[in-house]
């Protein structure tokens, strides 16, 4: 199933790439889609049935405008940090607890933090989240907990879990 | 004209860095930044002002396109750049565990 | 060998498949587009060493890995000799004789034997800076501290 | 254009100057990156795209392998005064450094000047060699077609590496098991 899967979104890919319908092109596109999926088909996600659910490209769609919306907020802040003559930082590492359960979850968490301008996430252990951040406002883990992750993570648990 | 002169000048900063240096990672370092240097003089040769890169489009052949031959020269030398930094720093990584030193002058002192 | 935090590992099992397409898609199209051998080797070699420092793997596995690479990268060297060998056979007495039909320019199947040398050529590149990648790691594991 | 050239040359040559001057390796590796990605910008302003994409790639192996390297060991580098031997090694560098750019600058009068290539075997390359040898990209025609040799002498210089780089890093052979690593280990 999972080698299936990366077939067919290679197949997709490689048609995207070259963009034309010849006989020739689609069998080169099929044993390099062969390939592909024999080498690192193992590595692929398992649960590939939830890539056929329509709902979930739907928050996925609202999640990227949340997303945006976070980051230019994040930008317009750092960019007063740095410009402020004061330099009103106090970097710190804090430590996020997550109720998301699955690793890709995590991952995209993870990813759309490091994205934010202000916070990088240091590393995952279980499910705490180890984030590097330039203002630390706040040493309560409820307050702090909620202004990282707190726009994030209902979104992410809809597209993923 | 100025391009070349800052290029060999880049060429020279290496072999600064290969003469004076007494770290071997320092060494594989220069010498891999006089290799760069080689490569965009070669570069620099075949450009053509107004030229265009040399893939061929048959819809309209009237063009003028860059020299292909330094270009082909170089696509050659920058993998086999590649495998010999790689052999260099094998060989560095094994003097690194017999001898547990970077530096040039303790390894000729101990002769071991 | 360890492997690397769960980001890295889940970001790998999404991008590694597509750099690996990638990579095949230069190659092919080498005649055609920038790109070729050379350079679609690389990028397939980069694919493989990603999954391999994300994941990390058992010693042994990667001394088995090691032994396949260096198969594959000598069939591919020997492959590019035997097609430039095929010039004498097929056609006139030259080395590296273009002896396929030419095709029309622009064509996926066109060129002649420059396609073939470009995908023996990327699977040697390929084959050939994963082993060093592989042979530094090995060195790391067996050699003790 | 040779503005733009010449800017980013600039930043190469410091970025060079750093990475021979500074006290971390990690850093003088990290810094080397800084020429390695400025060339394949002067690749992509000299429309050699099939160069910045081997380049680009290239680069990141090379630091992935240089970290390998200077991750194992004490990553300083020790600095001391000069003594008598490294006060002449220096002097000599002066002189040869003197001498090669007298050379050059007797060189760089025949060179043409940039963009006005006269190589001799430019023309027959490009008139009509997509026609010749049927690949739309020139690049690959010169590699595989009109450059044959070349390219087989690199694929056997490849492998050749390979198996100097196997031959150095290999202690054990691979048919002799694995036992041996600690009488290696007892003896050394």
């Amino acid at each position: 199933m999972k080698y299936l899967t990366l077939f067919i979104l290679s197949m997709i890919l490689w048609l995207m790439l070259t963009f034309e319908f010849t006989a020739a092109n689609l069998i080169a596109g099929a044993v390099a889609s062969l390939i592909c999926s024999l080498f690192f088909g193992r590595l692929f996600v398992s649960n590939v049935g939830k890539l056929l659910q329509p709902r979930r490209y739907y928050w996925f769609v609202i999640y990227l405008f949340v997303f945006l919306w976070e980051c230019i907020k994040a930008n317009v802040d750092v960019a007063y940090r740095v410009l402020h003559p004061a330099m009103p930082i106090r970097p710190g590492i804090v430590k996020v607890r997550t109720s998301l359960k699955s690793d890709m979850a995590k991952m995209l968490l993870a990813n759309s933090i490091t994205m934010t301008p202000g916070t990088i996430s240091v590393d995952i252990i279980d499910d705490c989240l180890y984030i590097h951040w330039i203002y630390v406002r706040s040493e309560d883990p409820a307050v702090y907990t909620a202004m990282i992750t707190g726009a994030f993570e209902k979104y992410i648990k809809k597209i993923i879990e | 004209m100025t391009a070349y002169y800052m290029c060999f000048g880049l060429f020279l900063v290496g072999l600064y860095g290969v003469i004076t240096r007494r770290n071997l990672v320092k060494i594989a370092i220069s010498l891999s930044i006089m290799e760069i240097s080689a490569f965009l003089f070669f570069a620099l040769i075949g450009y053509i002002s107004g030229g265009v890169a040399p893939i061929v489009n048959p819809a309209d052949p009237d063009k003028v396109y860059v020299d292909p031959l330094p270009q082909a020269l170089v696509l050659t030398a920058i993998v086999i750049g590649l495998a010999t930094t790689a052999l260099l720093l094998a060989v560095i990584i094994r003097i690194y565990r017999k001898y547990n030193t970077f530096d040039i002058r303790e390894i000729r002192n101990l002769r071991g | 060998m360890k492997g690397m935090s769960i980001i890295v590992k889940k970001t790998a099992q999404l991008i590694s498949g597509m750099i690996f397409i990638y990579g095949i898609y230069v190659i092919v199209h080498g005649h055609l587009t920038p790109g070729g051998g050379f350079a679609g080797g690389v990028i397939l070699a980069g694919s493989l060493i990603l999954v391999t420092l994300a994941y990390g793997e058992e010693f042994f596995k990667l001394v088995r890995e090691e032994m396949g690479t260096t198969i594959v990268e000598s069939l591919a060297t020997i492959s590019v000799i035997l097609i430039a060998v095929g010039g004498f056979l097929f056609g006139s007495k030259i080395f590296f004789n273009n002896f396929l039909p030419r095709g029309t320019v622009g064509e996926l199947v066109s060129a002649g034997v420059l396609p073939l040398y470009n995908i023996f050529v990327g699977t040697e590149v390929a084959s050939s800076i994963f082993i060093i990648f592989l042979s530094l790691i090995i060195f790391k594991e067996e050699s003790p501290k | 254009m040779e503005l733009a050239i010449c800017i980013i040359t600039g930043f190469m040559i410091l970025g060079a100057i750093y990475a021979i001057h500074a006290k971390d390796l990690l850093s003088a590796v990290i810094t080397c990156g800084i020429v390695g990605y400025s060339l394949v910008i002067c690749f992509l302003l000299l429309k050699a795209p099939d160069l910045a994409i081997v380049q680009i790639v290239v680069d990141t192996i090379t630091l992935i392998i240089m970290v390998a390297v200077v991750l194992d060991s004490s990553r300083e580098e020790r600095f001391s005064r000069l003594d008598l031997s490294g006060r002449i090694t220096a002097f000599t560098s002066l002189v040869v450094i003197g001498i090669l750019l007298y050379f050059f600058v007797i060189a760089a009068e025949n060179l043409d000047a940039l963009g006005n290539s006269t190589l001799r075997m430019a023309a027959p390359y490009i008139n009509g060699a997509a026609e010749k040898t049927g690949s739309a990209n020139l690049v690959t025609g010169v590699v595989f077609d009109f450059r044959g040799y070349d390219t087989m002498g690199e694929a056997v210089v490849l492998v050749t590496a390979v198996i100097g780089v196997l031959a150095v890093l290999r202690i054990k052979g691979k048919k002799e098991g694995f036992g041996l690593l600690k009488e290696d280990s007892a003896k050394a």
